[in-house]
């Protein structure tokens, strides 16, 4: 396949979604409402995850033939960014755009609708238990009379807290994937520090019949962990530029020294860099895209890396000047500001670390 | 982590310090600074009476006033080896803002009533200077203060008051001439925080923690008595407050304290021979060796005689800068161990604290005089731009 | 090097340049672009007269005026395959500067005089703006010409002039009216340097060249029918001009083609496998690949009818910084084997012009609006500050 | 040895010798003396060596009974980094704190000073060829009958073009050094980008008798190789205070947009930077002096290291800023500016490369 990579406007579909999604975050997504949700145990289903079903947000990128909206990653971007930057609490990465893929990509058609069903319905979430290259070591498989045997614990599992079941990888003759209802775990749900829920869950002693195990699950495994890092450098890009948006209004309203601190000229050109920064993180978030829509998996997994790489430089960059500008301000928990800080720490730690994905497209050179 | 306060005399000093950290702290307080845990108001009183007792809890105060007689370069070791043995950095706004200030400036009631409850820890002092609204912007304060018979009516709010909390006591800058310009007709108030019209409203940060908080003076009552020195010279008394310990700004002994705990986690995280690792440890712990020699280099000139000017500006935006730096080093070692919310209970040591102090440690660069503004004071007054 | 620009029609577009490329470029030159070394009149002219060959010598140009008719996309692709093919980068002067000038407001008595000379290479332009201690400040431009009968005198100097010791011909800008304010009241005009009162001073940089000269206009005649446009409206056009060719402000190809020679250098230095070499290369690599992305991102957007404003600003920004940066690594690269003197005779590849581009090449922050500037305009034009 | 790092300010002696220096700089040492000088043939003796034989300074860090001054490192910083800053083209550093260092440690007291006589009476050059490290593997000395017989070429010996002798480093059982009449080897001369006058050394089938060979050289080596990182230090030092120093005489009178360009607040925050980089450089050199007169071997090369690394990063990031702030008139040959950044870029590699110094500091934490 060739690369076609033409950075492409905005379909009419893909602008309406995130119409919705601008006019849903504006309506539910308040600091305070947010707050409120997040006295909600970590355990329940987030309040809006049936919303998000009926807006079609859930199946926005998955195949028409399992439900879905069967939209590329371009077209979904923009959503995306929104529901990033307006900091939704309901796990739609991890769930929509990282199991279900798995899902669909490795189940028959007919089996990964029936199985798919109730996640686009909005009524359970289902996540992907596996590492950032697609595979957990952590999860072992033992063959057991009447299927497998599972031993093993793992942490921080994105939106596990709510879930009802673990699609878990092992590894079985290569990489397999096994189904495991959440009742049959031990689960320890608890929240991150950017509020999003999460949880550790053990899988030791867990039997998983043969039908529940699909094996050859490689290529959906990784098509998976790359959504999955789609989906948080999509989300980056949309605080990136909200961090921008409020930094700019804060300077522009806050008088120091009797003018707006955004007659500095040492702030104009700080924010500069931060305009800088979040173009760039624009540019490659939708150079990925691209990429995954159309392109080869060496040359998409590099340009995912470097992507990864220069996102999470601009967005640590933007943090910093977006807390000094706003000054003490920024500091506390009454504006979004330190609560869009809080969430790029836990999406900075998304899809694998810097230094790896430096030397994974370093020894692509 | 390199030491350069290591003549005889230096080494025989430090063990007197550590020997008696090691004897007097209490050990669940040492732990909890040890791994960058916030501290209660028992841990840091816990320690300032340990301190008291030995007369060492105000290393700089002149000895008729209570302090231990020290020399600058032994301020110095005892900061740094406290810091090595983690002992709680004392807050200072009793010991180094309002304290200085008093000795420096109040009456000999002021003085006689106030140094002693600082000394015994029986007063807890916060700062009333900031302003919402204002930031560094110190001189375009809002906080007034209408003259009656024996005193003064004095009516605002102030902000960022750290540990107002735990304070008894608060020293407030308050404009007593609202005609003059800005700089002038400023004073500074010691107020009793029982005082009716004084509430606090705590803040909450987005660390989670409530240290600061919000003063609301509302036509509170001010006796002539607790005005400090002469009213509307507050402007010049605090600047001179700001230039006291001006040598201890650069926060060499917190860098190093850091900088060990940083190197820790990389033992814990497997990456003690990461190349990308080694390298920053190495580069920052270079960063505070020159932040400490610059330290020395300017002590020796000042007690060689020559004035400490604006130039230890250099030390607050570079010692700031490294413990940043440090905070940005240990989240990328820690990865996703440090993401856990604080109330989970599933953060573990070493990281337990990681992004906690990323986060509240942004303040060093905005408070105290943001590092744009100490850049614009070395422009200034130093460069002569 | 990743190439972004790979759909099946770029790739046999780019196939048809690199033929041309590799069958007409002439092998002396193309081994002294390959180690970036200085590059001769004869090494210029040489390449310019093979694309006027075939007509792509003035990519941007309308066809009528004997351009090739490449969309933004092909010339794009055209520039990076050339880089890559180390093929001279060509003086903008006559093509990008005062051609598209001339096409958009000359008469057309000065577009049939001079644009078929621009394209035949008989005519080799210089640009008179810069002027000693304006620098950036375009504004306040002191040369200065009075009206006498059929035209003016000029009397001026200008700086910074690139290439002048190969030129025939000069545009610059010039105050006609000292009575309106500073952007108002200045012409362009164009001045035959064989003209009496125009002489050369050569400028002699750190690097050793001699590339840029000082040109002093002595009452010098220039006829009405060599001013551009209107008289008084040179800065309007002058600014249009500076819009001009705004995607290929990011450098791309000359990027990847530093990136492409400092990669050769690593291998040459032995330094392939060094861990920091290796990630300084990549993270330069990913911020080129940004530089690229963002530059096909606003030529989407211009294709789909959005006008592109001042924020091609930060590709200039982000464009010279990268080069820098690769001069940079290159140096630490070579090591000593860039410090003999060019004149020594014991620089030996690939290293031989690693010094001298690193001094060169600080000028790639300082002309055609410092990067100082361009932050400037991105806060005001694009920010609203 | 205790350390005694007080940072004691510069004794009488040593003001006084800056003094002298700063005098005949300005006397001496204007671009237009300079650029004379630069015409004459790089073999030539440097034209003011033997004056600075006089004034002194050649012998000034040398043991008073090899008839030196008997200066500590903290002594004579002041002066060499006033010869650093005036872009002397004298090779004060490798043939005076480097080979003569060696020297003075590696022979017996009356025949070191029999040796250093003309040297330190400004006759001669005599210059040491040695990696960075103390030590360099380039050359070989093969026992033949009456000597050794040396083999190997060395590139950039700084100050051999018009060196006397050589003072070759090799391994005999261990470290060595041999004294080689330039007469006898093949001397390639030339400059460097800096001006500074060097040569290529090829030391094939030269002969050396037993009399002018010294074994158990490692300490002599390592001091000489202190000193000569320790003279690129001081002279770094001295540029990087003179490049501040233009830079802020520059902006204070250059006028753009109708003000000096001082007055605009990007560049008096960054003139602010390039002051903390000249502060902490001076700090670093002054630590690395002090280390190196009373230090243990291992906590000095460390602290010489550390003072490597902040010095060379610090002169980047102020040469870098220094042209910019010059504008197109730092970049031409007109301006010291441009004349003190090509003896930066050449100090830069004195004594070893940033990478090592750091990976050292580091092994040694």
């Amino acid at each position: 396949m060739t690369m076609q990579i033409r950075f492409e406007m905005p379909s009419d579909e893909a602008l309406l979604l995130k119409d919705m999604a601008e006019r849903f975050v504006a309506d539910h997504y308040s600091l305070a409402q947010r707050s409120r949700m997040l006295a909600a145990p970590a355990t329940e289903l987030p309040a809006h995850w049936p919303r998000m079903a009926d807006l079609g947000w859930l199946g926005a990128a998955l195949p028409e033939a399992c439900g879905g909206l069967g939209l590329s990653p371009q077209q979904v971007l923009p959503l995306i960014e929104v529901l990033g930057a307006g900091l939704v609490l309901e796990p739609v990465t991890p769930a929509t755009l990282q199991c279900a893929t798995v899902i669909a990509r490795l189940l028959p058609e007919d089996r990964a609708s029936d199985v798919l069903a109730p996640i686009l319905a909005g009524q359970q979430i289902e996540v992907l238990v596996a590492g950032p290259d697609g595979m957990e070591p952590a999860v072992s498989a033992r063959p057991v009379p009447g299927g497998w045997e599972l031993s093993g614990t793992v942490r921080l599992v994105p939106g596990g807290a709510a879930a009802a079941a673990f699609w878990v990888a092992v590894d079985i003759d290569g990489a397999a994937v096994l189904r495991v209802p959440a009742a049959e775990a031990e689960v320890t749900a608890y929240r991150l520090l950017d509020g999003q829920a999460a949880a550790s869950v053990c899988f030791d002693g867990v039997l998983c019949p043969p039908d529940a195990c699909w094996t050859g699950a490689r290529a959906a495994l990784d098509a998976g962990a790359e959504m999955a890092l789609f989906g948080a450098l999509a989300e980056t890009s949309g605080l990136v530029a909200a961090l921008l948006r409020a930094t700019l209004d804060h300077v522009k309203l806050r008088e120091q020294f009797g003018r707006p601190i955004g007659r500095f000229q040492t702030v104009q050109h700080r924010l500069a860099d931060m305009y800088i920064c979040r173009e760039e993180v624009r540019s490659m978030v939708q150079l990925a895209a691209e990429a995954m829509a159309g392109e080869a998996s060496d040359k998409r997994r590099r340009l995912l890396s470097a992507a990864k790489v220069k996102t999470g430089d601009c967005a640590r960059a933007v943090v910093r000047d977006a807390i000094q500008f706003h000054g003490g301000m920024g500091m506390t928990d009454e504006l979004a500001v330190g609560h869009m800080v809080k969430r790029l720490l836990v999406l900075g730690q998304a899809g694998g670390t810097r230094a790896g994905h430096l030397t994974a497209f370093s020894a692509a050179s | 982590m390199t030491d350069l306060l290591i003549t005889p005399e230096d080494d025989a000093f430090r063990k007197q310090i550590r020997d008696f950290a090691a004897r007097e702290l209490d050990p669940d307080t040492r732990a909890k600074v040890a791994r960058g845990a916030p501290l209660s108001r028992e841990d840091f009183l816990g320690w300032h009476l340990s301190l008291h007792a030995v007369g060492w809890v105000a290393p700089s105060w002149p000895t008729e006033h209570g302090g231990p007689g020290w020399t600058a370069r032994q301020r110095m070791i005892a900061d740094e080896e406290f810091f090595r043995q983690h002992c709680p950095p004392m807050p200072g706004f009793g010991l180094k803002m309002i304290g200085p200030i008093l000795i420096r400036f109040g009456s000999a009631d002021q003085q006689a009533r106030f140094l002693p409850r600082i000394l015994s820890g029986e007063d807890w002092w916060c700062q009333g200077f900031s302003e919402p609204g204002a930031g560094s912007d110190l001189a375009s304060l809002r906080t007034r203060a209408t003259r009656i018979d024996g005193g003064w009516i004095v009516s605002g709010s102030k902000t960022w008051t750290t540990y107002a909390q735990y304070a008894n006591w608060i020293f407030c800058l308050v404009r007593t001439d609202p005609q003059v310009k800005k700089q002038q007709g400023i004073s500074i108030m010691l107020i009793d925080m029982a005082t009716p019209g004084v509430s606090r409203r705590p803040i909450r940060l987005m660390d989670g923690t409530e240290e600061v908080n919000e003063i609301f003076l509302d036509d509170v009552f001010v006796p002539d008595a607790l005005v400090v020195g002469e009213v509307n010279m507050g402007w010049t008394y605090a600047k001179a407050l700001l230039e006291h310990e001006r040598l201890g700004i650069g926060g060499v002994g917190r860098s190093k304290h850091l900088l060990e705990r940083v190197r820790g986690m990389a033992r814990a995280a497997g990456l003690d021979d990461d190349h990308e690792t080694r390298s920053r440890l190495a580069a920052l712990e270079i960063d505070i060796i020159a932040v400490e020699a610059t330290t020395l280099r300017l002590l020796a000139a000042a007690e060689a005689g020559r004035p400490l000017g604006a130039e230890t500006s250099l030390l607050k935006i570079r010692g700031t800068e490294i413990q940043q730096a440090l905070t940005e080093l240990a989240l990328d070692i820690a990865g996703q161990s440090a993401l856990p919310a604080a109330e989970s209970g599933c953060l573990e040591p070493p990281f337990e604290n990681v992004a906690y102090q990323f986060l509240n440690w942004r303040k060093l660069s905005i408070y105290g005089g943001s590092n744009e503004i100490q850049r614009s004071i070395l422009a200034a007054q130093v460069l002569g731009l």
